[in-house]
C-alpha cells in the first residue's frame, strides 16, 4: 500500500453569520494515497466541498477551520504561513472546480492561463509556453500550438475542463483535488474526462481526490472512498468493500436508491425518506437518525464516532447500529431485485393520445437589423406517438431539442412545421380551442422545483389556480387540493406552506400534483429529477410510477441519465442534435442498440458496480456535438461517430446521405450501418 | 499720484453684464453702454456735469428764431475705421435709421416728428420741425453715434462695426468678450491714449465683482451688494456714475379696479421705497417719484416725495375706492433687481389689505407685452434713459410715451407733454412743473427709485468720462494714474 | 469588430435621427412664428410672409427637416435669429469654455471614479471600507449642483481656498485659470465618478465570486496580481461602459455648473438661449449633448469590445 | 393555521396575496433604517402641510433686519428682505414635495404599464422600448431644457420633466422584470395550465415586479426633488417669488458672501429630503433581497 500522501485529521470548520456560529465539518478525517483515487461522496450539502476547500486554505470568508489538521510532506498545511501555502497551491497541491465554462477568466488566452501557473511558480516566460503547448498536448487538445493562443470561450465546456486539468498538472503536482469535476459534463464528455484524469493519475503517479455524488463515477475510477452526512464521515474504505457490504445506513441506501442501467428493472425504487438535512440545523446525535430504519435511542442522543470495523480494519463507519451488531442488519424491506417490473402495461393497439409528426422546431438567429445569424433549428423532423398508460423516455444529450420538443407540444414553443395531434385531435395550429384541448389533456412537470413554484404564492394558492383552469367552483377546490396532496404523498396541513418551506423533492412532488389538477391523461416531465438528490430522486420516480399506473397516465420523460429512463420507460426515443436517432421498446434499446450514438450513451453511463477495468472498454467519443445552427451534412452523428468516416473514410455515404429512421418492428434507428451498430454495443460490454 | 502727463499704452480690461448688442446700435442698451462712444462719434455728447451739449463730431450749430430750423455743421477731417471721409449724407442716414422701428431707438418719436432733414452741404446737415427742435435735439444727437452706411448691415450680427470713434471693433465672442483697438487714424490722435480695450461679458454678478481681483481694471454696473467687498480697499474706487435706472409701477387705468384714481394713488402711498433701497440695494439710491432726474428746472422736494411711505393714507385711499381686499395682478419683469423689488411691493400692498398676485415673466415675453402696450393690470418695468431731458423721457419712456401699457392717453396729457416740448428757455421749467403735477396726480406710474449705477475701477484707470445719460467715453483715459 | 458594429450602428443612427427630429421640433413646438421674430413687432404681413418664404418656412415640415438636416450634415448649424449670427460661430465661441471644464471633469471623473472603485472594490475589510462606501453613498446621491454650492460653501466661503466664480483660460493663466477650475470640474465629475465607482466595486465583488479567481488562487497566484490581471482585468469592461454612459450627464451637469459658477459656456448659452427664446441656439446645443453622448457612448462600447474578446470575435 | 373550513380559509389565502405584498413592504419601512427614513419623510411632509399653521406669519413676512444671523428666533437667520429663511425653506419643500408626489406615481404607473405592454404586444414593447432609449440618450437636465422650450417654465414643465426622466427607469424595470420573470418555469407553468394573460401579469409577474419598482420610486423621488433644484437654479424651474428650494438657491447663492445660510439652508433641506428617501429605498432593497434570496 501507498505512503499517506494527505491527512486530514479531525478536520472542522464553522460558518459566522453575525453573531452566530454554525459548526459545518465535524472530526473529518481520512487520507488520500499516491496513486490511489479517492472519492469523496455525499449529497448536496453534505460538506465535500468545504473539505476541499479546507484543505486549500481556500474557504469562503465567513468560515474557519475551528480545529484539527492536514498533514502534507510531513507538516501541517494549517499551520503554515500564507506565502509559503501560496507556493504549495497549483505547485504541490492543485485544484479541479466543477464548472468550466466559469473556472477560466474569459478575458485571457488559456495559453496565457496555463502559463501564469507556470510563471508564479518561478518558470520563465518562454519556457512557460513552450510547456504549456505540451501540456495542452498532454490533456489531449489537438493541434495545441495553434489553440493555445485562443481564448476560453472558443472551446467547448469538455475541452475547457481539459484546459483547467491542464493547469493543474502544470507544476506536477503531487496530489489533484476535483471538486465535482464532470457534474456540469454530458455523460459522453464525462467519460472522456474521467479517463483523462484516470490516465494522467497513473502516467504521472500522482493522487486524486475526486469529489462526486455519483456512486457510478466513484465505482468506476475510485480506489477508496469517503462518504460524508451532514458535515462528518460516515463511512470510508476501499471501493469495493464498501460497496459490496456497506456499514452505513446512508451508504447503503444511498445504493440501494440508484436506478440501474444493468440487470433487473424493479417495480419501485427503494427510497430514503426526509430529506437531506440543513447544516445549521443538524438533528441531534447521529444526524442520519430521523431518515434511518435502524435508529434505536442512542442514535437521537449521541454522536457516533468514525471506527474501524471489526474483521475489516481498513473499512471505517460511524454507525451505533453497525457497531453494537458488529455489522448492519440486514435490511426490513423485501430486497428491491427479488420483484421484478411487472411487464408493459399498455395494449399495444389502444390509439395514440399524442401523436407527433414531423415537427420542426426553429429559433430565429438573432442578431442586429444588417446582420442576421442563421436560425436554430432545435427540432428537425421528429416523429413520435405516445398511449394512454405508456412511458416513453427521451434521452440525448444536452442542446440536442428535447426541451424544445416537448414545450412545443404544450404551446410554450411554435413549431414551424409537422402535426401534433392530441387525441386524435389535430391542435398544430394552437388556437384557442386547440390550446383549451391540449391544456386539458396534457400537463407539464419542469425541471427545476425552485423556479416552478411562484415563491409568493401558497401551496393552496398554487394548487387552487390550477383546480380553477378545470372549472372547479371555489368550494370543491380544498376537497380537491387535499386529494392532491395525498395523491403525492403529502400532508395537507402543509398547503397554508409557501414554496420555501419545502424541499427539493417535496417541491417537486408539488409540481406534479399542480400538473394534475386538470386530471391531464398525458405528463410531460421535462427532466424532473435531474435537480434532485438521489436519494430524493428515488422518491419522485416511484410517484410517477404510482400515479402513471393508477391513473392510467401516458408519460413522456424526459432525461440525460439513461438509468433514470430505462427505469421507468416502456419505450426509449434517442435524440441527437433535433433528430430522433433511435426508439423502440425500453429493453431492446437498452440490450440490442441499433445506433452508435446509443451504443457510447450506455456505455459512458457510469454504473454503481466496481469494476476496474470498466474504464479501459468504455466507448469514448471524441469531440462535441456539433453547433444545432450548422448540422453536419448526411448524419449529423458522423462527426462524433466511432464506425462512420473518421473511423473508416471509405464510408462517405454517411457524409452525403441522411439515414432514415427505419428497423424492424418497433425498434428503429438512424444509422447506415445498424448491425455495426450493434456490434460496438456488445464489444463495451463484454 | 497721477500728476504728470499720462502715458500712453496699454489695454484696458473692462467687465460688464450685459452682452453688447450692435444690432441696436442705436437703442439705449446696457450692452452698449462701454463700447458706443469708443467705436462710434456722436455729433454732440451731454456734459454729465453741466448738462450742457459738448461737441465732438459736430462743430457747430444754430437755431432760427422760432427754434423750428436746426443746422449743424460737422468736422471735415473724421474718417471711419474704413477710411472713408465722414460727410453729411451719414448724418441723415443716421436720423433715417433712427426711425427705423427694427433699430429699437428710443429717439424714434423725436425724429418722427421732423418734418426734414437734409444734408445742406457736405458738412452741414439742416433739421426743420413744426416745433423747437433744441434743447431735445441733443438728446437725440447723444444716442443717435453716426454710423457708416456702407457697412451699415455688417451690424445686425457684428460682423463689421464701423464708425470714427477713437477705438475699432475688432473681435467679439457673443456673450463673452469684445476686444477693440485703438484707432491710429483718430481726428484728435492725442485722445487715444490706450492700446486697446477688451471687454469681458460676465453675467454672473458675483463673478463679475470677483474679476476685479487683478482680473479687469474696471467693471461696468454692480449691484450695490457686490460693490459691498471693495469698500475700504484703496486699490479700487467705486463711482456712482450719472444714468440712473428707474423702476415704474405701472398701473392700467382703463380697467377695474385701477380705473380709480384714489386706488393708484393708494398704491404710491403703500410702498416702502427705503426699505427697497436698503434691501435690494444695500442703499444706494434715492427714493424719488420723478421719471426724469431731480435737477431737471423746476422740480420740488414736494413732487420728488411726493408719494412716501404712507400705509395709513393707503388704506384710507383704499377704502374710499371701494377696493378693499383686491386683487391686483402684476406682470413682473424677470430682470434683476426686478423680481426683488416685487417681493416688497407685494409685502407692502398685502400690508395695506390688497391682494397681490405677481407672474413674472421672462425678458422676451414682457418686452413684447411692453411694445403692445398690453401688460394687464400692474406691472413693474424697469427703465434706463435718465439723463436725457424731461421732454424727451415723456416720449422715449415706455411707460409714459403715447402708447403706453398703462393706457393713459387722456388730450390734457398730450397737451401738457406739447406744451413742454415747446416750451423755449423760462417757460420750460413752468410747463414741466404742471405736466409733472398732472402725472403725479393721475398715478398711472409710480417711479419707487432711482438707482445710479455702481462701478468699481482701479486707482491707475484715469482719464476717461461718463456722459450725462452714463455712456462711458475713453477719448483721454489712460492706464497710469 | 466590423459585426460589432454592424450590430450597433443601427440603433446609434435611430437614435441621432430620433433626437435631430425633436431638436427640429423644439422650435416649432415652443410657439412663436420665427418669421414675426425676425421681422419684429412693427412688421407689416407681407413682410412677414416674405420672411417666411425665404426661410423656407412656408413648406411642408419634412421638407423643411430635410433642408435642415441637409443643412446640418454639411455643416451649416443655422442663424440665431435673436443676434442674428451663425450658430456655428457662437458655439465656437464658448466650445473652448465648456471644453476645458469637460476635459477637467472627465479626466476627474475617470481617475476619481476608477480609483476609488478600484479601491472600494479590493479594500473588502474595516473602517477604511465602511469609510469609503459611505462616502461613495453620498456622492452618489449628490447631484452636481447640490456638489457645487456644497464646494462653494465649504472651498470658496468657510475657508476661502478657492474663488468662487468667474472664468479665465488655462490656456491665457494657467493658475487662475485651474483655481477656477477646480471646483465647476470637481463639483461636475463627483457624482458621475461615484457612480462609476460603485458600478466598479459591485462588478469587482461579483468578479471576485467567479471560480476563475478560486482557480487562480487554486494556481498560487499571489493576490496582487489577482487582483491586477482577473478582478481588474475583468471589470475594466464595466469601467468602460459606465465612463461612456456617464460623459452624457457629466456634459450636460454643465448648463447648472456653468450657472453657479458663472463660466461663460455653452450650457449657460443654453440656458440664456432659453430665456431668450434664441430657439436655433438650444436647438443646436441639445442636439449636440445628445450626439455627443451617443457617440461617447458607441466609443466606450468599441472600447469594451476591444478589452472583452468573446465580443471582439463574434 | 388550521383548515377547518375551506372556503374561509381560502379566502384567507387570497387576503394574503394582497397583504403579504404590502404587509413586507410596510415591514420594511419598521427596519432601523426604514423607520428612520420614513420618520424623516412625514416629518418633512408634515412641517410642509403645516407650514402656514407652524408659521403664521407667512412664508413672506418681511422685516427690516437684513442678514441676521442664525439664532434660536431665526435658525437659518434672514435673507436679503429680512425674511426668515428657515420659514422660506419649510415652505419651498411644499413645491419639492407636491412636485415628486404627483409626478413620480405618474412616472411608475406609466413607465411599469409601458414596459409590461411588451405582454400585450411584443411590437408595442419594443416601441416603447425604443421611446425609452431615446429618452435616455437625453441627459436630465437637456431634457428639462427641452420641455421648458415646450410647456414654459414652472410647475408643470417641472413635473412633466421628472415624469419622463422617470419613466425610462420604470419602463426598464418593468420590462426587465417582464422578460425574466415571463421566461420563469412557474409563468411557463400556468400558460400551460391556461391561465389567461392579464392573471398570469397580475398574479404572477406584477408582485415580482412590483419590488423593484418600489425601491425606484424612492430613487426617482430623490432625482426629481434635484431636477427641480437644478432647474430652478438656473431660472427654468419655478419662478420666483414661489419659493422652492431651487429658486431659493438661485438667490441665495447671489448672496453667498453676505449670507451663506441662504445656500446652506436650501442644501441642508434638500439633503434631507434624498436622505430620507434613501434611507427607505435601502429598507425596501433589503426588503427585496431578503425575498429574493430565500
Ligand atoms: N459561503 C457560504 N456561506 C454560508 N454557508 C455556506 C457557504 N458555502 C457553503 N455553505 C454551507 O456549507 C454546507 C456545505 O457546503 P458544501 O459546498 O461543502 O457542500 P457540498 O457537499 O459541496 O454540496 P454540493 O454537492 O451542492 O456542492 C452547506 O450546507 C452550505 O449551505
Ligand atoms: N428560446 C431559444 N432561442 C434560441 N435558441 C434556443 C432557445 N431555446 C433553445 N434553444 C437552442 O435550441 C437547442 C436545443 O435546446 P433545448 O433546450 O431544447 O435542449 P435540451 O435537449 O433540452 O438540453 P438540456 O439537456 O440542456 O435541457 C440548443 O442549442 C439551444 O441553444
Ligand atoms: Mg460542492
Ligand atoms: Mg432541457
Amino acid at each position: 500500500m501507498a505512503a499517506n500522501l494527505l491527512e486530514v485529521r479531525n478536520l472542522g470548520t464553522t460558518f459566522r453569520f453575525g453573531q452566530a456560529e454554525v459548526q459545518a465539518l465535524h472530526e473529518v478525517s481520512f487520507e488520500a494515497r499516491t496513486g490511489r483515487v479517492l472519492g469523496i461522496v455525499g449529497e448536496s450539502g453534505s460538506g465535500k466541498s468545504l473539505t476541499a476547500r479546507a484543505i486549500m486554505r481556500m474557504l469562503p470568508e465567513t468560515a474557519s477551520v475551528s480545529n484539527g489538521e492536514v498533514l502534507f510532506e510531513s507538516g501541517n498545511l494549517l499551520d503554515l504561513p500564507e506565502a509559503r501555502m501560496r507556493s504549495i497551491r497549483g505547485s504541490k497541491i492543485a485544484m479541479v472546480f466543477q464548472d468550466p465554462q466559469a473556472a477560466l477568466n474569459p478575458v485571457k488566452t488559456v495559453g496565457w492561463q496555463i502559463e501564469e501557473a507556470l510563471v508564479v511558480h518561478g518558470m520563465n516566460k518562454s519556457r512557460a509556453r513552450a510547456r504549456a503547448i505540451e501540456l495542452l498536448g498532454q490533456v489531449g487538445i489537438p493541434e495545441p500550438d495553434k489553440r493555445i493562443d485562443d481564448f476560453p470561450h472558443q472551446f467547448s465546456g469538455g475541452m475547457r475542463q481539459r484546459v483547467v486539468i491542464a493547469i493543474a498538472i502544470a507544476n506536477s503536482a503531487k496530489l489533484i483535488i476535483a471538486d465535482e469535476p464532470t457534474t456540469a459534463l454530458d455523460v459522453t464528455i464525462q467519460a472522456q474526462v474521467l479517463r483523462l484524469l484516470v490516465d494522467l493519475k497513473s502516467r504521472l503517479d500522482i493522487g486524486v481526490i475526486l469529489i462526486t455524488h455519483d456512486m457510478g463515477v466513484v465505482a468506476e475510477i475510485c480506489d477508496d472512498i469517503v462518504v460524508m452526512y451532514g458535515g462528518r464521515v460516515v463511512e470510508r474504505g476501499a471501493v469495493a468493500g464498501v460497496f459490496a457490504a456497506p456499514q452505513h445506513p446512508y451508504t447503503r441506501n444511498l445504493l440501494r436508491s440508484m436506478p440501474r442501467i444493468e440487470g433487473v428493472r424493479t417495480a419501485r425504487l427503494p427510497t430514503i425518506p426526509g430529506s437531506t438535512p440543513d447544516l445549521s440545523r443538524l438533528p441531534s446525535g447521529c444526524a442520519f437518525h430521523p431518515r434511518c430504519q435502524f435508529a434505536e435511542d442512542i442514535c437521537l442522543r449521541e454522536v457516533p464516532v468514525l471506527l474501524p470495523m471489526a474483521g475489516s480494519p481498513e473499512r471505517e463507519a460511524a454507525c451505533h447500529v453497525a457497531r453494537q451488531n458488529a455489522g448492519l442488519p440486514p435490511d426490513p424491506d423485501p430486497t428491491p431485485s427479488s420483484e421484478p417490473l411487472a411487464g408493459v402495461r399498455t395494449s399495444g393497439s389502444a390509439p395514440a393520445i399524442l401523436e407527433i409528426e414531423d415537427l420542426s422546431v426553429t429559433f430565429p438567429g438573432g442578431g442586429g437589423w444588417l446582420r442576421r445569424e442563421k436560425p436554430i433549428v432545435a427540432v428537425d423532423g421528429v416523429s413520435l406517438s405516445l398511449r394512454p398508460g405508456e412511458t416513453l423516455g427521451l434521452v440525448g444529450e444536452s442542446g440536442c431539442g428535447k426541451t424544445s420538443l416537448s414545450r412545443t407540444i404544450v404551446g410554450l414553443n411554435r413549431p414551424s412545421s409537422g402535426y401534433i395531434r392530441v387525441a386524435g385531435e389535430d391542435v398544430t395550429d394552437f388556437g384557442a380551442e386547440a390550446a383549451a384541448h391540449v391544456r386539458r389533456t396534457v400537463q407539464y412537470v419542469f425541471q427545476d422545483p425552485y423556479a416552478s413554484l411562484n415563491p409568493r404564492l401558497s401551496i393552496r394558492q398554487i394548487l387552487s389556480e390550477a383546480l380553477e383552469q378545470r372549472g372547479l367552483p371555489g368550494r370543491q377546490r380544498e376537497a380537491a387540493a387535499r386529494a392532491l396532496m395525498d395523491m403525492v404523498g403529502l400532508d395537507a396541513a402543509y398547503l397554508d406552506r409557501y414554496p420555501k418551506a419545502f424541499s427539493g423533492g417535496q417541491r417537486q412532488r408539488i409540481g406534479i400534483a399542480r400538473a394534475l389538477a386538470v386530471e391531464p391523461r398525458v405528463l410531460i416531465c421535462d427532466e424532473p429529477v435531474s435537480a434532485l438528490d438521489v436519494s430524493i430522486q428515488a422518491q419522485v420516480i416511484n410517484i410517477l410510477a404510482d400515479l402513471r399506473d393508477r391513473l392510467g397516465l401516458g408519460i413522456l420523460f424526459i432525461a440525460h441519465d439513461l438509468s433514470v429512463v430505462r427505469h421507468l420507460s416502456d419505450r426509449v426515443a434517442v435524440m441527437y442534435l433535433g433528430r430522433i436517432v433511435e426508439i423502440g421498446p425500453a429493453s431492446d434499446v437498452y440490450e440490442h442498440p441499433l445506433h452508435p450514438y446509443t451504443a457510447v450513451l450506455l456505455s459512458s453511463t457510469p454504473k454503481p458496480v466496481p469494476d476496474p477495468s470498466a474504464m479501459q472498454r468504455k466507448l469514448v467519443l471524441g469531440g462535441d456535438m456539433p453547433s444545432p445552427r450548422n448540422p453536419p451534412s448526411g448524419c449529423r452523428f458522423r462527426t462524433r461517430c466511432p464506425i462512420g468516416p473518421l473511423a473508416d473514410p471509405s464510408r462517405r455515404i454517411c457524409i452525403e446521405k441522411d439515414p432514415l429512421l427505419v428497423g424492424p418492428g418497433e425498434h428503429k434507428s438512424a444509422c447506415h450501418f445498424p448491425d455495426e451498430a450493434a456490434g460496438l454495443a456488445v464489444q463495451s460490454k463484454a | 499720484y497721477g500728476q504728470g502727463a499720462p502715458q500712453p499704452g496699454g489695454t484696458l480690461r473692462l467687465a460688464q453684464g450685459a452682452d453688447a448688442q450692435p444690432k441696436n446700435i442705436l437703442a439705449g442698451r446696457a450692452g452698449n453702454n462701454t463700447w458706443r462712444h469708443q467705436v462710434f462719434d456722436a455729433l454732440t455728447v451731454l456734459d454729465s456735469e453741466t448738462g450742457q451739449p459738448r461737441p465732438v463730431l459736430a462743430t457747430e450749430w444754430e437755431s432760427s428764431e422760432d427754434g423750428r430750423t436746426f443746422v449743424v455743421r460737422i468736422r471735415n477731417d473724421a474718417r471711419f475705421h474704413t477710411g472713408r471721409p465722414l460727410t453729411a449724407e451719414d448724418v441723415v442716414f443716421t436720423l433715417e435709421q433712427v426711425m427705423v422701428p427694427e433699430n429699437a431707438s428710443q429717439m424714434a418719436p423725436l425724429v418722427r416728428a421732423y418734418t426734414s432733414i437734409e444734408a445742406t452741404g457736405t458738412h452741414e446737415v439742416t433739421i426743420t420741425s413744426d416745433t423747437p427742435v433744441a434743447p431735445r435735439v441733443f438728446d437725440v444727437f447723444q444716442l443717435a453715434v453716426i454710423l457708416d452706411m456702407d457697412t451699415f448691415s455688417g451690424l445686425a450680427d457684428g460682423s463689421q462695426v464701423v464708425g470714427t470713434g477713437p477705438f475699432k471693433w475688432v473681435d467679439w465672442v457673443p456673450g463673452a468678450s469684445l476686444r477693440l483697438e485703438r484707432n491710429d487714424d483718430y481726428w484728435a490722435p492725442d485722445q487715444v491714449l490706450l492700446d486697446g480695450v477688451e471687454i469681458s461679458i460676465i453675467t454672473d454678478s458675483t463673478a463679475m465683482a470677483n474679476a476685479m481681483r487683478g482680473r479687469v481694471d474696471m467693471v461696468l454696473a454692480m449691484t450695490p451688494r457686490d460693490a459691498i467687498m471693495f469698500r475700504g480697499n484703496p486699490g479700487v474706487e467705486l463711482i456712482e456714475g450719472p444714468g440712473a435706472q428707474i423702476f415704474p409701477l405701472g398701473l392700467n387705468v382703463t380697467a377695474p379696479p385701477f380705473d380709480k384714481r384714489e386706488l393708484r394713488q393708494a398704491i404710491g402711498y403703500a410702498i416702502d421705497r427705503q426699505r427697497i433701497i436698503d434691501q435690494v440695494f444695500n442703499g444706494v439710491g434715492n427714493a424719488s417719484c420723478l421719471w426724469w432726474r431731480s435737477n431737471e428746472p423746476g422740480t420740488t422736494e414736494e413732487m420728488v416725495t411726493h408719494y412716501h411711505y404712507d400705509p395709513e393714507r393707503a388704506r384710507e385711499l383704499i377704502a374710499a375706492a371701494g377696493a378693499e381686499g383686491a386683487q391686483v395682478d402684476l406682470t413682473v419683469i424677470g430682470l434683476a433687481p426686478v423680481p426683488a423689488i416685487y417681493e416688497i411691493v407685494q409685502n407692502n400692498l398685502r400690508e395695506v389689505g390688497l391682494n397681490p398676485m405677481g407672474q413674472v415673466v421672462e425678458t422676451a415675453a414682457f418686452d413684447q407685452g411692453q411694445t403692445a402696450g398690453d401688460l394687464g393690470p400692474a406691472f413693474q418695468q424697469i427703465h434706463g434713459l435718465q439723463g436725457f431731458s424731461a421732454a424727451t423721457l415723456v416720449d422715449a419712456l415706455p411707460a409714459l410715451r403715447d402708447t403706453n401699457p398703462s393706457k393713459f392717453t387722456p388730450e390734457r396729457y398730450r397737451e401738457l407733454k406739447d406744451a413742454l416740448q415747446s416750451a423755449q428757455g423760462d417757460a420750460y421749467a413752468p410747463a414741466l412743473v404742471e405736466l409733472g403735477q398732472f402725472m403725479l396726480d393721475e398715478a398711472f406710474s409710480h417711479i419707487l427709485l432711482h438707482t445710479p449705477p455702481l462701478h468699481a475701477k482701479v486707482q491707475q484707470f484715469q482719464g476717461f468720462t461718463f456722459n450725462n445719460v452714463g455712456f462711458l467715453h475713453l477719448a483721454g483715459a489712460h492706464l497710469n494714474g | 469588430m466590423f459585426g460589432f458594429l454592424a450590430r450597433r450602428l443601427p440603433s446609434v443612427v435611430f437614435m441621432l435621427l430620433a433626437t435631430s427630429v425633436i431638436a427640429f421640433l423644439l422650435p416649432r413646438l415652443a410657439g412663436g412664428d420665427p418669421a414675426q421674430t425676425i421681422a419684429g413687432a412693427d412688421a407689416t404681413a407681407e413682410q412677414v410672409a416674405a420672411i417666411r418664404v425665404e426661410l423656407g418656412l412656408d413648406q411642408p415640415v419634412y421638407a423643411q427637416y430635410g433642408r435642415w438636416l441637409g443643412d446640418l450634415l454639411v455643416g451649416d448649424l443655422g442663424t440665431s435669429l435673436i443676434t442674428s449670427r451663425p450658430v456655428g460661430q457662437l458655439i465656437m465661441a464658448r466650445l473652448g469654455s465648456t471644453l476645458e471644464l469637460a476635459i477637467a471633469a472627465t479626466v476627474l471623473m475617470v481617475v476619481l471614479g476608477i480609483g476609488l472603485g478600484i479601491l472600494a472594490g479590493s479594500i473588502r475589510k474595516g473602517a477604511g471600507r465602511a469609510g469609503l462606501d459611505g462616502a461613495v453613498s453620498v456622492l452618489l446621491a449628490t447631484p452636481p449642483h447640490v456638489t457645487g454650492l456644497i464646494l462653494i460653501l465649504v472651498l470658496g466661503i468657510t475657508f476661502n481656498l478657492l474663488p468662487i466664480s468667474g472664468e479665465v483660460s488655462v490656456l491665457r493663466d494657467p493658475l487662475v485659470g485651474i483655481s477656477l477650475l477646480i471646483m465647476p470640474a470637481l463639483a461636475l465629475a463627483l457624482p458621475q465618478a461615484a457612480m462609476i465607482a460603485r458600478l466598479i466595486q459591485a462588478r469587482m465583488y461579483q468578479v471576485r465570486q467567479e471560480e476563475f479567481v478560486d482557480l487562480a488562487i487554486a494556481k498560487g497566484v499571489p493576490p496582487r496580481r489577482i487582483v491586477l490581471s482577473h478582478i481588474l482585468r475583468n471589470s475594466m469592461g464595466t469601467a468602460v461602459v459606465a465612463t461612456g454612459i456617464r460623459v452624457g450627464e457629466l456634459l450636460a451637469g454643465a448648463v447648472v455648473i456653468e450657472a453657479i459658477f458663472a463660466r461663460n459656456g455653452l450650457g449657460l448659452m443654453a440656458v440664456d438661449a432659453v430665456s431668450s427664446r434664441d430657439y436655433q441656439v438650444v436647438q443646436i446645443v441639445v442636439l449636440g449633448a445628445v450626439v455627443i453622448a451617443v457617440l461617447v457612448h458607441l466609443l466606450s462600447e468599441i472600447l469594451l469590445a476591444a478589452l472583452d474578446p468573446r465580443i471582439r470575435l463574434q | 393555521m388550521t383548515a377547518t373550513n375551506p372556503t374561509e380559509t381560502h379566502a384567507g389565502g387570497r387576503r394574503r396575496l394582497m397583504g403579504e405584498g404590502l404587509g413586507r413592504y410596510i415591514a420594511a419601512l419598521g427596519q432601523p433604517k426604514g423607520l428612520i427614513g420614513s420618520g424623516l419623510l412625514v416629518l418633512l411632509v408634515l412641517a410642509a402641510v403645516f407650514a402656514p399653521i407652524l408659521f403664521p406669519g407667512g412664508v413672506d413676512q418681511q422685516s427690516r433686519d437684513s442678514f441676521l444671523l442664525p439664532s434660536l428666533l431665526h435658525p437659518f437667520g434672514t435673507d436679503e428682505l429680512g425674511r426668515d429663511i428657515f420659514v422660506r425653506c419649510v415652505y419651498a419643500l411644499q413645491v419639492s414635495i407636491s412636485l415628486v408626489i404627483v409626478a413620480v406615481p405618474i412616472a411608475a404607473v406609466l413607465g411599469t404599464l409601458m414596459g409590461l405592454s411588451g405582454a400585450i404586444s411584443g411590437l408595442l414593447g419594443e416601441a416603447f422600448q425604443r421611446v425609452f432609449d431615446i429618452i435616455l440618450g437625453f441627459p436630465s437636465l437637456v431634457l428639462g431644457i427641452c420641455i421648458v422650450i415646450v410647456i414654459g417654465p414652472g410647475w408643470l414643465a417641472l413635473a412633466t420633466t421628472i415624469v419622463v426622466f422617470s419613466l425610462p427607469q420604470f419602463g426598464r424595470l418593468a420590462r426587465g422584470a417582464l422578460l425574466s420573470e415571463q421566461g420563469r418555469e412557474y409563468v411557463l407553468a400556468a400558460r400551460v395550465l391556461g391561465v389567461s394573460r392579464p392573471k398570469i401579469m397580475i398574479r404572477h409577474i406584477l408582485p415580482n415586479a412590483l419590488d423593484p419598482i418600489f425601491v425606484q420610486v424612492s430613487l426617482s423621488m430623490i432625482g426629481g426633488i434635484f431636477i427641480e433644484a437644478a432647474l430652478s437654479i438656473v431660472g427654468l424651474g419655478i419662478q420666483p417669488p414661489t419659493p422652492s428650494l431651487g429658486t431659493l438657491l438661485n438667490v441665495g447663492i447671489r448672496y453667498v458672501y453676505a449670507q451663506p445660510m441662504y445656500t446652506a439652508g436650501p442644501i441642508i433641506m434638500l439633503l434631507l429630503l434624498a436622505l430620507a428617501f434613501n434611507l427607505i429605498a435601502d429598507a425596501l432593497n433589503a426588503q427585496v433581497l431578503k425575498t429574493r434570496g430565500e
